[in-house]
């Protein structure tokens, strides 16, 4: 933290946001212009410049939205609201905070159901095998979704064209990867 | 020339063809691409929506692998991959404590040393010094140059490029004699990482990409991220139905239209394995 | 020996509140050197000076301590006491009991040793006093001012009128500025030429002011009432006292497709031009880097078709040495440029325009005649987007102030549209609407419920070119964000307004400051307005900030004023708290080396080398010498000079070593 | 056993830190009393064998406050202080001197407040270090024969 002794300590979500990722909710002047550029805006619940609205307020019934909402999950980092906010905020540095956190707390907005579910498949994918393996992958996460038929037709059209493995690639040091995983994980609990 | 290489997971899988040019472009100018031993996913989009750390340290694993094997330059052609791993680097020189953390759940050393370079840059580097007199079947079409996200955002860290309208890939193209378009959607997302889990959005985002290409007369558009590709290729259908029309404007990796340039053999490129058929 | 008074004020309360006065006066008379202390309450009223200066002529006073409030209130007061009373004023020194004890601790003992500490600090101080007289400069009764614009228009006329010479210099070819781009103002919209033009022609005609246009400042020396300016006259290549401004030139010169400065791009014009047709004076100049005769050797049309024989391709610039005794700078600003916006197309889209571009369109005296037609195809757009903020207030393009003046010229842009084009579509995309000014609130709201303006607030992502349209992709704040798409025939970027190119090197000429966006600095934001850090430069306009033209005005006036103010007198007075170089009997002459740091460190250039010759006129030693006339008294070459032969009067080593080893000293 | 009460002197220039300090006085803000202020034209007067002279004297801190950067009322005075700043704290450092007790910074005449937090930063974080007596009396004078500079 900063020695400025006017730097007093920001309270609530925001204060947890400005922690771990040095984004002040106070810095956005609420201009939209990252709401104006995302190219995901129109599905949000709340587009980004809203999101920084609510955590502006340190009302804890906004914060809580805020974890609970669609927006985090449908927010693909770009990076379009960064690139162009006048005053430099990181946006997507503070969404993936917001979705770590929101994971945690068990806050996640259920239509987000799927987005996590392809996320935890990719994720361990990567545990058992140290590389992403398509297949399993793909079943992986029709499995956690249900969402057995969509996509069908792709697959086979992957098949022909050689786009998919039919054996996983294992790397050598699985256990070294899986380690990662562990420790990650671990500290993540606390 | 022996550089270090890092293809990533898309381009062991859906995306080979990508893998199968570089390599091809490489070999035809005496370039030795050398695949990092063991390496591991670099946990995309995936871990850093969903744990910060794991974020950092799959990432400084792949480094430090290339460090221990003595690479000191490795050519990423997977935009996501290059982002990840370039962020990483950035962080870690940031912060010693989070190096700290993230050599320790690694138990391998790190210091940061590897040059990461992406497609462009490895182009621009080795390739079109020596591209004079190479050119055999200028790529003579309207093509536009599609980056995405991840070549040039965050241009804080990346530092590639201009963020708006960017302009590597496009001189890249001149050279191999195309002629690029000016068109308004070079960075505009994809869709990427909801390419499984939200088809509809991507149909919408790529679509809008697609269809300006498509508009302004694109007879190619050509990509540098496996994530771009398969969105703009294997979800024409999501495309299609979205633009309310068949648009059949092919999909071509820089490294393929190079390849073609000089005059390499289509198969050897993986042309064949696009869902929409190249025809240029 | 010493013979110290040491006067302490109780200011009402304001001090005795928390301070022991009667302990501070009785521990401070017995000091050694002071001879007389008092408490009284209230030390600044005629009986409390009276009592300093009685307390001078019974006692004999040397030196004398007033504790009261900050010097920067009072000292003037007290010296003039003493001045009255026989004593030299320089040897009064104030402790600060008040702003900087009374005020800021609580009542207790630590609160009074304080005081005690105080004042003891300053009486040691004055034991090192010495008597000094008050610097007597001469005036040179003539200004220059610096710009053209209406802020120097106005100041050289202010001037003018209370009968000193003035000397005005504008870069341009004519006098006018951004003001004679313009076309209507806010909030009035009354037609800018016709209320500028009659002001520049009374600028020619003025018999106290001298005019050169064409020309910029090369160097300035000096100081208050006396500079010494060199202005480069560029050369017009044209005998201005042949040319009778016929205008036949500029007809017949066979390059007619330069951009014109004065159309923003928007028009062309000729290599002899006038900028436009009111140009004061009416006399074209040659532009060398586009005219065929300089570029190839051969043309010379204009020297043809002149019926006075007034080209001159062989004229030089020229370096005019002025004597001036006070100074105006009002060079203005300047916009960004559309290419500043990667997000807005890097300027690569005839149709975004800045608002100076549209000022052009929109004047009867501009490229289309007043009729709002776009650069591109000149079609009369049908839907034009405005985007307030355009580069202001965005730290992460380097601009975080607020250009002040966009959201008023915006609303009149949107309303002049809505007047002339009959069925359009106007949007204004904005942050906040800052109309702070008589009538101009009024005005914003006459735009948006009178003339239907749409006001979105928000700020726009990206602009881009399709199918002849710009699309405009905005957001609509108000409404939960709500992604706003426009396809625009026009947009017109209120781009900011920022310092022009070389304002820094003109602050440096000027040896005045600038803040970080190079903007002159004024010397107080509050209070000091209009003058500068340097004595006798006054600034003027939006060379200090953005600003409008009522505001432009104002300034020039005050700063017209402070010229008169100081034209009033025939000698200055300065403070004497310079810097100077001990002098010692021969053969050492001064301790002083030779080094000349002292001139490298100096911020005035008023050190200069002094040659000590012997009576054959051989120079024995070369010693730095301080220009009293420049010295300011900053005293860094004090700090800087290694032998300690440079000391500043009033902040002496003698003294402030006194005062260091009184502060601790327990007595 | 009282709490020990550093005695700290602050070097300011006239036109930025002095003012601010008075502006501290007109807002009634209040700070701790430790601190003597003695006043500069300007912080490039401030030659930095006083801060040594201070220290002699007694001093358990010290604080060199002027305009910001490009505020100096004479231009460029703030810049050749810090500039000299930078050179003396590592002389400091070579000989010993704990530049700790030094608190350089830039307070302008507006902000009365800072100058209040400052004073008192710099009385806590003094108090933390204690009295400073390795630099006490250094220089032996003799008796009544006090020279300066």
């Amino acid at each position: 933290m900063s020695s400025d002794t006017h730097h007093s300590k920001i309270s609530g979500l925001g204060g947890e946001v400005f922690e771990h990722t040095e984004v002040k909710a106070s810095h956005c002047y609420q201009c939209g212009k990252c709401s104006a550029g995302c190219p995901l805006s129109e599905e949000m619940d709340y587009p980004p410049s809203v999101i920084m609205r609510m955590l502006q307020t340190g009302d804890p019934v906004l914060e809580d939205k805020v974890l609970r909402s669609f927006s985090i999950w449908v927010c693909l980092t770009c990076e379009m609201c960064f690139a162009r906010c006048p005053m430099s905020i990181d946006i997507p540095k503070m969404m993936d905070f917001l979705r770590e956190k929101s994971v945690n707390e068990k806050k996640a907005n259920s239509k987000a159901k799927e987005i996590i579910a392809f996320h935890r498949s990719f994720l361990d994918s990567i545990k058992y095998t140290g590389r992403l393996y398509e297949i399993g992958l793909f079943v992986d996460y029709k499995a956690r979704t249900l969402r057995i038929l969509d996509d069908l037709a792709l697959a086979p059209k992957m098949m022909k064209r050689g786009k998919l493995n039919i054996i996983p690639e294992l790397i050598k040091d699985r256990s070294g990867v899986a380690a990662i995983f562990r420790k990650s994980n671990k500290k993540n609990k606390n | 020339m022996t550089l270090g290489f890092y293809p990533g997971c898309s381009l062991k899988g859906s995306s080979r063809e990508y893998a199968e040019s570089v390599l091809a472009l490489a070999k035809a100018f005496d370039i030795n691409l050398e695949e990092i031993t063991d390496w591991n996913c670099c946990g995309a989009t995936a871990a850093h929506n969903m744990n910060k750390e794991l974020s950092l340290a799959l990432p400084a694993r792949i480094l430090s692998l290339a460090e221990k094997q003595g690479l000191t330059e490795i050519v990423v052609p997977c935009a996501a991959c290059y982002s990840r791993l370039t962020v990483t680097k950035h962080e870690l020189a940031k912060d010693p404590a989070l190096k700290a953390v993230v050599t320790v759940a690694n138990d391998l050393e790190y210091t940061g040393s590897v040059n990461v370079l992406n497609i462009v840059q490895f182009l621009d580097k080795y390739i079109i010094p020596n591209l004079e007199g190479r050119v055999v079947k200028p790529f003579d079409h309207k093509v536009a140059c599609y980056y995405g996200c991840l070549l040039v955002r965050p241009h804080e860290i990346l530092n590639f490029d201009r963020e708006e309208d960017p302009q590597s890939l496009d001189v890249l193209m001149l050279k191999a004699g195309a002629t690029p378009i000016d068109w308004a959607f070079k960075t505009e997302c994809c869709g990427a990482g909801l390419s499984v889990s939200r088809t509809s959005s991507v149909g919408r985002l790529s679509g809008r990409i697609v269809g300006d290409a498509k508009d302004r007369g694109a007879e190619a558009i050509i990509v540098a991220c496996p994530m771009c590709h398969s969105n703009l290729d294997m979800r024409r259908d999501s495309i299609n139905s979205y633009l309310g029309e068949k648009v059949d404007i092919p999909v071509l990796y820089i490294t393929q239209a190079i390849g073609l340039a000089v005059g390499l053999d289509r198969k050897a490129l993986g042309l064949q394995r696009h869902f929409v058929k190249v025809t240029v | 020996m010493s013979k110290i008074g040491v006067f302490v004020c109780h200011c009402g309360e304001n001090i005795s509140a928390t301070v022991d006065c009667a302990k501070v006066a009785e521990t401070a008379g017995n000091y050694d050197g002071v001879t007389f202390s008092v408490d009284y309450k209230y030390m600044c009223s005629d009986p409390g000076q009276n009592l300093i200066k009685s307390a001078i002529k019974d006692k004999g006073l040397t030196g004398v301590v007033v504790a009261s409030c900050s010097p920067r209130m009072h000292e003037p007061t007290f010296r003039k006491a003493c001045a009255e009373a026989g004593l030299n004023p320089f040897m009064c020194e104030m402790a600060n009991l008040r702003e900087h004890c009374s005020w800021v601790h609580e009542k207790g003992e630590a609160t009074t040793e304080k005081a005690i500490d105080l004042v003891r600090i300053l009486v040691e101080k004055v034991k090192y006093n010495h008597s000094l007289n008050e610097i007597k400069v001469p005036v040179t009764k003539t200004a220059l001012v610096i710009g053209g614009g209406i802020a120097g228009i106005q100041a050289s006329l202010d001037i003018a009128n209370t009968g000193h010479k003035v000397i005005l210099i504008e870069k341009d070819p004519s006098i006018g500025g951004h003001m004679s781009q313009l076309s209507e103002t806010f909030p009035t919209l009354d037609c800018s030429q016709c209320i500028l033009t009659p002001r520049m022609v009374e600028v020619a005609q003025h018999p106290n002011i001298t005019l050169y246009t064409y020309a910029e400042l090369e160097s300035l020396e000096g100081f208050i009432g006396n500079f010494k300016a060199k202005i480069r006259k560029k050369s017009k290549s044209l005998d201005e006292k042949l040319c009778t401004g016929c205008g036949l030139c500029t007809t017949k010169c066979p390059v007619k497709k330069i951009p014109s400065e004065f159309n923003e791009g928007l028009g062309k014009r000729t290599a002899i031009y006038v900028p436009f047709p009111q140009t004061v004076p009416n006399k074209p100049v040659i532009d060398r880097k586009n005219c065929t005769y300089y570029i190839k050797g051969k043309c010379k049309v204009c020297e043809i078709v002149c019926p006075t024989g007034a080209i001159r391709f062989d004229q030089e610039d020229e370096i005019v040495e002025l004597e001036v005794g006070a100074i105006v700078i009002a060079t203005g600003f300047t916009v960004k440029q559309p290419d500043f916006f990667p997000e807005y197309g890097y300027g690569k889209y005839a149709d975004v325009i800045t608002g100076l571009q549209f000022e052009r369109l929109a004047s009867a005296s501009g490229p289309t005649l007043g009729e709002i037609r776009r650069p591109s195809d000149g079609k009369v757009p049908e839907k034009i987007v405005f985007l307030a903020c355009a580069g202001s207030r965005d730290p992460a393009k380097g601009i975080p102030y607020c250009s002040k003046i966009c959201c008023m010229y915006i609303a009149k842009h949107a309303m002049l549209y809505q007047h002339k084009v009959h069925g359009g579509k106007s949007y204004v995309f904005y942050m906040d609407i800052r109309a702070g000014g008589k009538q101009y609130e009024e005005f914003v709201r006459r735009a948006i419920e009178d003339d239907g303006v749409n006001y979105v607030r928000g700020r726009v992502s990206r602009i881009y070119e399709k199918n002849g349209k710009l699309i405009v992709n905005g957001v609509d704040t108000l409404l939960n964000a709500m992604p706003v798409e426009i396809e625009a025939d026009m947009v017109v970027l209120a781009t900011a307004g920022v310092a022009n190119e070389g304002a820094e090197e003109l602050a440096q000429k000027l040896h005045i400051s600038y803040d970080p966006y190079k903007f002159f600095a004024e010397a107080h934001p509050k209070l000091k307005p209009v003058e500068t850090n340097t004595a006798g430069i006054f600034l003027a306009g939006a060379c200090q900030a953005p600003r409008d033209i009522p505001e432009s005005v104002a300034m020039a006036s005050g700063a017209a004023v402070k010229v008169a103010g100081l034209f009033s007198q025939d000698e200055l007075t300065r403070e004497p708290i310079i810097a100077v170089v001990n002098r010692q009997a021969p053969p050492v002459y001064s301790s002083c080396v030779g080094c000349f740091l002292c001139v490298s460190a100096c911020p005035y250039q008023a050190i200069e080398k002094e040659e000590i010759k012997n009576r054959n006129g051989e120079v024995v030693k070369s010693i730095a010498k301080v220009n009293p006339g420049l010295c300011q008294g900053c005293g860094t070459c004090v700090a800087f000079c290694r032998t300690k032969s440079i000391d500043i009067q009033g902040y002496t080593h003698e003294q402030m070593y006194s005062e260091v080893m009184a502060l601790l000293n327990e007595y | 056993m009282a709490e020990f009460e550093p005695k700290i002197v602050a070097f300011v220039c006239n036109w930025c830190t002095y003012a601010g300090a008075d502006l501290t006085g007109t807002s009634r803000i209040k700070y701790a009393s430790n601190v003597r202020i003695v006043r500069f034209p300007c912080t490039g007067r401030i030659d930095y064998m006083l801060l040594l002279k201070a220290f002699d004297e007694g001093a358990d801190g010290i604080i060199v406050s002027g305009c910001h950067p490009n505020d100096c009322h004479y231009t460029s005075g703030n810049f050749h202080a810090r500039r000299r700043w930078i050179m003396f704290r590592s002389l400091c450092d070579f000989t010993g001197i704990d530049t700790e007790r030094i608190k350089f910074s830039w307070v302008s005449a507006a902000e009365g407040a800072k100058w209040a937090d400052i004073v008192n930063a710099t009385v806590s974080s003094i108090r933390e270090l204690g009295p400073y007596t390795e630099y006490k009396k250094v220089a032996k004078y003799p008796e009544k024969e006090v020279t300066h500079g």
